[in-house]
């Protein structure tokens, strides 16, 4: 390995060490939460130059940030005219209706004892079936535009938040149920009063896991057929090409995308359970 | 001696000729023990190359070449297709009678390396890709012909030996289908050729080997051709995922003979020159924007027919 | 007192399936209540008095005898809504402000918006919570948290109120201002209060009844009807001969409870 | 029998709207056809024939069945047109990545649940790790890895950890982060070591958390070879069988693949439940 | 009296914010407790006992001021595991069952497995759980639950035992009974005790010195040192002069801090 590696390396300890101090002393302070996780970033990305030119990898394997990085900047619009194909409308659109349909299945399967004993198996069966298995099935059915793209994405968050809230559902204790009792209150009630605030918590772990995934149906499913626009597209067709900077910008996009929606569910969790420990303890 | 080969897409024969010279001893023959690995959709076989990952591909010449241009400096050793397998397949009903009648049709294509010829064959026609009025709708094509039967495009890519097959087993006739051989509009492209990296060829010893891979490759490609059935049996038990059927691999096989008819191996410089020609006449955005050099040489066949 | 019973038990038993086998929570427990009448509930730690309050409301489902509520079966009483409950943990719900809390009863049972501003403040007062309305549960010390539960069971108009330990962690004074809160309430309002406690002077000083009970199984060793009079009752009548009589029986029946295990 | 009734009368109603979509929509095919041979289809030929096409838009349920038993009990369990055979293939990927990334998961959410610096600096990173569409660069491992010589099992079960990880670490941090102040406080009071803090409070009380996530998890995996499998050459598993199946447009063979798949998740999500319902119990928190 | 000061505190001030402003919970508190004091602390509902209890465990941290427990800061002596706390709420961790709850701190304080076994039983013994070992918490009932968070805290030797309002969820008899013991107990070990109760007679029953606190913000208002006996007192102290005194001075300094209330 040549000095750019360990000249890498170098700076990756130090600023390990330096995010190590600044998180334990300055931990909660607003500039520390944005400094650390861009610092450590950054060194990921200067050890990932390092390596790269220090080793000799081909660009054709893997480029270093640098280029991808000039082939980012010299190509936004095509890059906007995917994430807009492929985000805008593909993930989006199936992301809430994924994710819409899997909270009233798990009401309906949370309500009626018949259909959480005879639905759960079955959706569980169903929501197991392999994105890859169905993205062509789907394409097939909804055509190649973004529509069979959040089909696929409807399909995919559907599992985790399914689960998530039929787990959150449960999560009231005797003493909350019993309270309910009393006032006789009607199943839309202690739903809405009780089960559904209860649940929260663990509705926004299958949110935020859902996030990354709707990406990634989106992304995957014009790996089966699409419009000559869009990440997966783009992705594909620039492997075949060689054009391994381009395909790493578009990742690139896909990475700050997801990372920004993941961190909107945050900070819609935050607002929503600010009440639940996990979120009250400094 | 080891050799690593590796394939343009799935086991089936298409490469029946290389898994005739494994499955019939040729290689061992010369002394080589060649792995071959089979390929898919997702496999860049260029990529796999850069990656260190084979000493020798299957490829089609356009995406060579175009990986070449982006500098991964790849070189024809030998040319067993001799002929194009390509064609645009139609639906008749659709009024399509002649590449005129394209315009505001939807196409489907190959992405990933094989988009080339199509585009290379628009340009020449004149006719814009990007779903203007005047021009063509491109779909990027999944894995199989659905879009035709599902009407959702006018035309696919299909190969003679393949997908055409999968259209007619679908209950189409070839009489409701109009198709386009590449071959027949004159911008066919050399396909599935071996391919192997430049430096390496600067070694000896690794010449040798290819010497003697390339001889009994083309044995195998010949013995294909003379036992078409043999061969695709061979090709079936070959395939790890059990997926082939029996009387598609045979269809296939004649077909492929009809292609690999007429090639010794050796590559013929002017169907290179075609080749190079068809790509550069890209209009704006051609394939590669300059004649390469040194993308293929001949001694490695010389050696190996001598 | 001749009253129709407007609670019923009739030899009400239950047992507990325990991974430890069974534990018998009551046996036999036989008991009338008339309508409007003040019943304490005393007897050692672990001796079913909150089960049986929670039989009473159908929470629990006696494994054996016969329960009447308001001469129907005591779910069909809880559909009825004829229950306010204080459980012996305040049971606030983390996701709602103190008034959230209070107002979450009135809300379920529909009443109207002003009504409800309106309720929650009152009982915020009577409890001495008056400004602490927009706090959250984990805010408040826990005797504001118990204060906070029996506002909540204090908001809506039910017939019947059971109160498992309300007072048990507030101080003397406050405890002495909401026994008489209580008792205010309770003669203008005439619902019939069944009410846990571990104090003789609070149950003496409270109660028309009192039910003692012994521990494991559960039962009831004796129930005195007391002779203070209705309504208004002074601080000071703890004082009193009769009440001081009461008083040391109730102590007896209590220390028979005891008797064998200490 | 109770817990059986309903599973059967949801999967019956299925059955019908399959029944109902599948001649619904492979009418269109009928139709085009009879109109290309110039003939009319009475409604009887209709149904018969849009159940009993070799290509169907949607395959009746019978024909998925019948393919899913020829694979499973109309071959030698060795044969690779056996689709327990390939389920195995899948299956031992799979569970080698679901350890992989179970532990992972589990190692990163302590670490953070433990660690400012790394609760500020890597959760956002393993966030971004998963918006990277996999399908895009499994490839690119599966080609790294082959030129380093590593094939078969491993690369898969790389991919299959990577994406169940995810799942873990996000339940995980929640659920390590569930205890109230009071049960935290207490072990302050008995200055208690950070690892028994973990061992003795943070995971019981993150049993439900993490049980939810490991049936996430699981699937995840399962997803994740089967991705694997598709540039691994197209070889052996589910996931070839599924690429191949598409590639030559047998639809009955995909649809039998993805339900041997979608049968084993279900498996797979049922032993997680199983494990759920055993440990709970022994908690004491079953209901 | 006049041993070294085991808790100090100076000026301790408090103010928690909340997202209704800010709530100053203690204001210039000061104190001081020698070794083997029993001190109990008394006041009304919300005056901040708990949150003072917590201060000098080290469970929140004052705003200001400076305190000190056994010469070092607070939470060095939490880290020399000085303390044994009661909490409010008996906070058993459900998913362990009663004995395996009261094991709890040994297993973390690495006692001796056959020891853990001996002290879990004796403790059992001690709160009148003998045989509920096995049962989980939900299994008992709010008094048991209470004694079993007793137990938990006696079962290991702390040097300084904090206690708030541990026996609220119990009856008088087991009260007195537990009273007796704890006496017992203290005279033994010789440990330091601070214990928030509501009761005026346990307080003065039970205690050296009795701090009474008054409401928001939280002070002290009186520290009485009692004349009392230590060592051994017989339940019927309670009807002594000097008992009826000091309880009398108690309920003045309560009522005192009630007045601009009620
Ligand atoms: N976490 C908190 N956030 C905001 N305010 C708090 C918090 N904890 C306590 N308080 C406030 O501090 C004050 C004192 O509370 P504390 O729990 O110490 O009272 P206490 O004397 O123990 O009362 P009680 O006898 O009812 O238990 C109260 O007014 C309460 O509302
Ligand atoms: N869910 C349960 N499962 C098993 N046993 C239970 C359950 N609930 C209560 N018990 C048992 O039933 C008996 C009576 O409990 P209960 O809660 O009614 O007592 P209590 O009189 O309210 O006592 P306390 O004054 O301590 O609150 C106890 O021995 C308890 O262990
Ligand atoms: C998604 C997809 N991409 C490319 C091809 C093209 N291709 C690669 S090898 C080969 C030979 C024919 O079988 C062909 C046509 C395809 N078929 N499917
Ligand atoms: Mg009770
Ligand atoms: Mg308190």
């Amino acid at each position: 390995m040549s000095w750019q590696g360990w000249a890498a390396l170098a700076f990756w300890i130090a600023t390990s060490a330096l995010n190590a101090t600044i998180a334990n002393r300055w931990g909660g302070a607003r500039w520390a939460r944005i400094f650390v996780p861009v610092l450590f970033g950054i060194t990921l990305l200067v050890l990932w130059q390092g390596v790269v030119t220090g080793l000799g990898v081909s660009p054709v394997i893997l480029p270093p940030p640098s280029m991808i990085a000039a082939r980012f900047a010299e190509s936004t619009a095509l890059l906007w005219g995917d994430f807009a194909q492929t985000i805008l409308k593909g993930a989006l659109a199936g992301y809430v209706i994924g994710c819409g349909a899997a909270v009233l299945v798990a009401i309906a399967v949370d309500r009626s004892p018949f259909l959480q004993r005879g639905l759960l198996p079955v959706g569980n069966f169903v929501a197991a079936l392999p994105i890859v298995g169905i993205a062509p099935i789907l394409v097939m059915w909804f055509g190649f535009d973004w529509q069979s793209k959040a089909a696929v994405v409807v399909v995919m968050v559907f599992f985790p938040v399914l689960v998530n809230m039929v787990a959150g559902l449960a999560a009231t204790d005797a003493l909350q149920r019993d309270l309910m009792q009393t006032y006789s209150a009607t199943y839309r009630q202690s739903l809405l009063k009780m089960r559904l605030p209860a649940a929260m918590p663990f509705l926004f772990n299958g949110l935020k896991i859902a996030t990354t995934l709707a990406l990634i149906g989106a992304i995957v499913a014009e790996f089966f057929g699409s419009p000559t626009r869009g990440m997966g597209f783009r992705i594909s067709t620039a492997v075949g090409q060689l054009d391994m900077p381009l395909v790493w910008s578009e990742i690139a996009v896909a990475a700050l995308a997801g990372s920004g929606f993941f961190g909107m569910m945050v900070l819609i969790e935050k607002a929503v359970t600010f009440w639940h420990p996990s979120q009250r303890v400094k | 001696e080891e050799v690593k080969l590796q394939l343009k897409w799935v086991t089936q024969a298409q490469f029946a000729g290389y898994y005739v010279a494994k499955d019939k001893g040729f290689y061992k023959e010369e002394g080589l023990d060649v792995d071959i690995m089979p390929g898919g959709p997702d496999i860049s076989p260029t990529q796999v190359m850069a990656g260190g990952g084979a000493d020798v591909t299957v490829d089609w010449m356009p995406s060579a070449l175009a990986a070449r241009e982006k500098g991964l400096a790849l070189v024809n050793i030998a040319q067993p297709f001799k002929h194009s397998g390509m064609m645009l397949t139609c639906l008749k009903e659709t009024g399509i009678k002649g590449p005129e009648d394209f315009k505001g049709k939807t196409l489907g294509v190959w992405f990933g390396g094989n988009e080339y010829p199509f585009l290379s064959w628009m340009a020449t026609l004149g006719i814009p890709t990007d779903g203007s009025a005047e021009g063509v709708k491109v779909l990027k094509q999944g894995f199989n012909v659905d879009p035709l039967l599902q009407k959702q495009a006018a035309c696919i890519s299909t190969m003679t030996y393949n997908e055409y097959w999968q259209v007619i087993d679908a209950g189409l006739t070839p009489e409701d289908l109009v198709t386009f051989k590449y071959e027949d509009e004159g911008v066919a492209t050399l396909e599935d050729g071996l391919y192997v990296m430049e430096d390496k060829l600067k070694d000896p010893a690794f010449k040798d080997k290819m010497v003697k891979f390339v001889r009994a490759s083309m044995k195998g490609w010949k013995y294909a051709e003379a036992n078409p059935d043999e061969a695709a049996e061979i090709v079936l038990e070959n395939d790890e995922s059990g997926a082939q059927t029996e009387k598609h691999q045979k269809r296939m096989m004649g077909e492929i003979a009809k292609l690999t008819m007429g090639s010794n191996g050796a590559l013929d410089p002017a169907d290179y020159e075609r080749t190079v020609k068809i790509l550069l006449a890209g209009g704006s955005d051609p394939v590669i924007s300059k004649a390469p050099e040194g993308a293929y040489t001949l001694e490695i066949t010389d050696a190996a027919l001598k | 007192m001749a009253a129709i019973p407007i609670i019923e038990a009739r030899g009400v038993d239950l047992v507990f399936q325990t991974n430890d086998g069974p534990v018998q929570a009551l046996r036999d427990v036989n008991l009338e209540v008339a309508k409007g009448e003040f019943v304490s509930f005393i007897g050692p730690s672990g001796c079913g008095k909150t089960t049986f309050l929670r039989c009473i409301a159908a929470l629990e489902t006696p494994t054996g005898g016969t329960l009447k509520v308001r001469g129907m079966s005591a779910d069909d009483a809880r559909r009825e809504r004829s229950y306010g409950y204080v459980f012996q943990a305040a049971g606030l719900y983390p996701w709602r402000t103190i008034a959230g809390n209070i107002r979450l009863p009135l809300e379920i049972m529909g009443y109207p918006k002003p009504d409800q501003e309106a309720r929650v403040e009152k009982v915020l007062e009577l409890v001495d919570l008056k400004g602490f309305g927009k706090k959250f549960p984990w805010q408040l010390s826990g005797g504001m948290q118990q204060r906070a539960s029996i506002a909540r069971a204090l908001a809506f108009d039910a017939e019947i109120l059971l109160m498992d330990e309300p007072f048990g962690a507030l101080d003397e004074i406050v405890r002495d201002r909401l026994n008489e809160e209580l008792l205010k309430l309770w003669s203008r309002t005439g619902k019939t209060i069944g009410f846990v406690t571990h104090s003789i002077p609070e149950a003496v000083y409270l109660s028309t009844k009192i039910v003692v009970m012994s521990p494991r199984p559960g039962r009831i060793t004796d129930v005195i009807d007391s002779p203070l009079p209705r309504g208004e009752r002074p601080l000071e009548i703890r004082d009193s001969r009769e009440f001081l009589e009461i008083a040391h029986r109730v102590r007896e029946g209590l220390r028979a409870g005891h008797a064998y295990e200490v | 029998m109770n817990r059986i009734l309903p599973v059967l009368t949801v999967v019956a109603a299925i059955v019908v709207l399959w029944y109902g979509a599948a001649v619904w929509l492979n009418s269109k095919w009928v139709y085009d056809q009879a109109a290309r041979a110039g003939t009319e289809v009475t409604t009887a030929q209709l149904i018969s024939e849009t159940m009993a096409q070799e290509r169907p838009v949607l395959p009746a349920p019978h024909q998925v069945l019948a393919g899913l038993w020829d694979g499973v009990a109309g071959q030698k369990i060795t044969s690779k047109r056996s689709l327990v055979y390939h389920g195995w293939v899948t299956l031992s990927a799979t569970m080698a990545g679901f350890v992989l990334g179970t532990a992972a998961g589990l190692i990163l959410a302590i670490g953070i649940v433990h660690s400012r610096a790394m609760d500020m600096s890597v959760m956002p990173w393993a966030i971004a790790s998963q918006t990277i569409p996999i399908l895009a660069i499994a490839p690119m491992v599966i080609v790294v890895l082959a030129s380093l010589g590593i094939k078969g099992l491993v690369p898969k079960a790389i991919i299959a950890a990577y994406l169940s990880f995810f799942p873990i670490l996000v339940g995980m941090v929640k659920g390590l982060r569930a205890p109230d102040g009071m049960q935290l406080d207490l072990l302050r009071t008995y200055n208690t070591p950070r690892a028994a803090v973990l061992w003795k409070l943070r995971l019981p009380s993150s049993m439900p958390y993490l049980f939810a996530s490991l049936k996430v998890g699981v699937a995840a995996a399962l997803v994740g070879t089967i991705v694997a499998e598709l540039p691994a050459g197209a070889t052996a598993g589910l996931g070839a069988r599924l690429l191949s199946g598409s590639y030559y447009g047998q639809t009955i063979q995909i649809w039998a693949a993805l339900f041997a798949a979608a049968l084993l998740a279900a498996a797979l999500v049922a032993v997680v439940g199983a494990l759920e319902a055993v440990t709970l119990k022994r908690m004491g928190m079953a209901r």
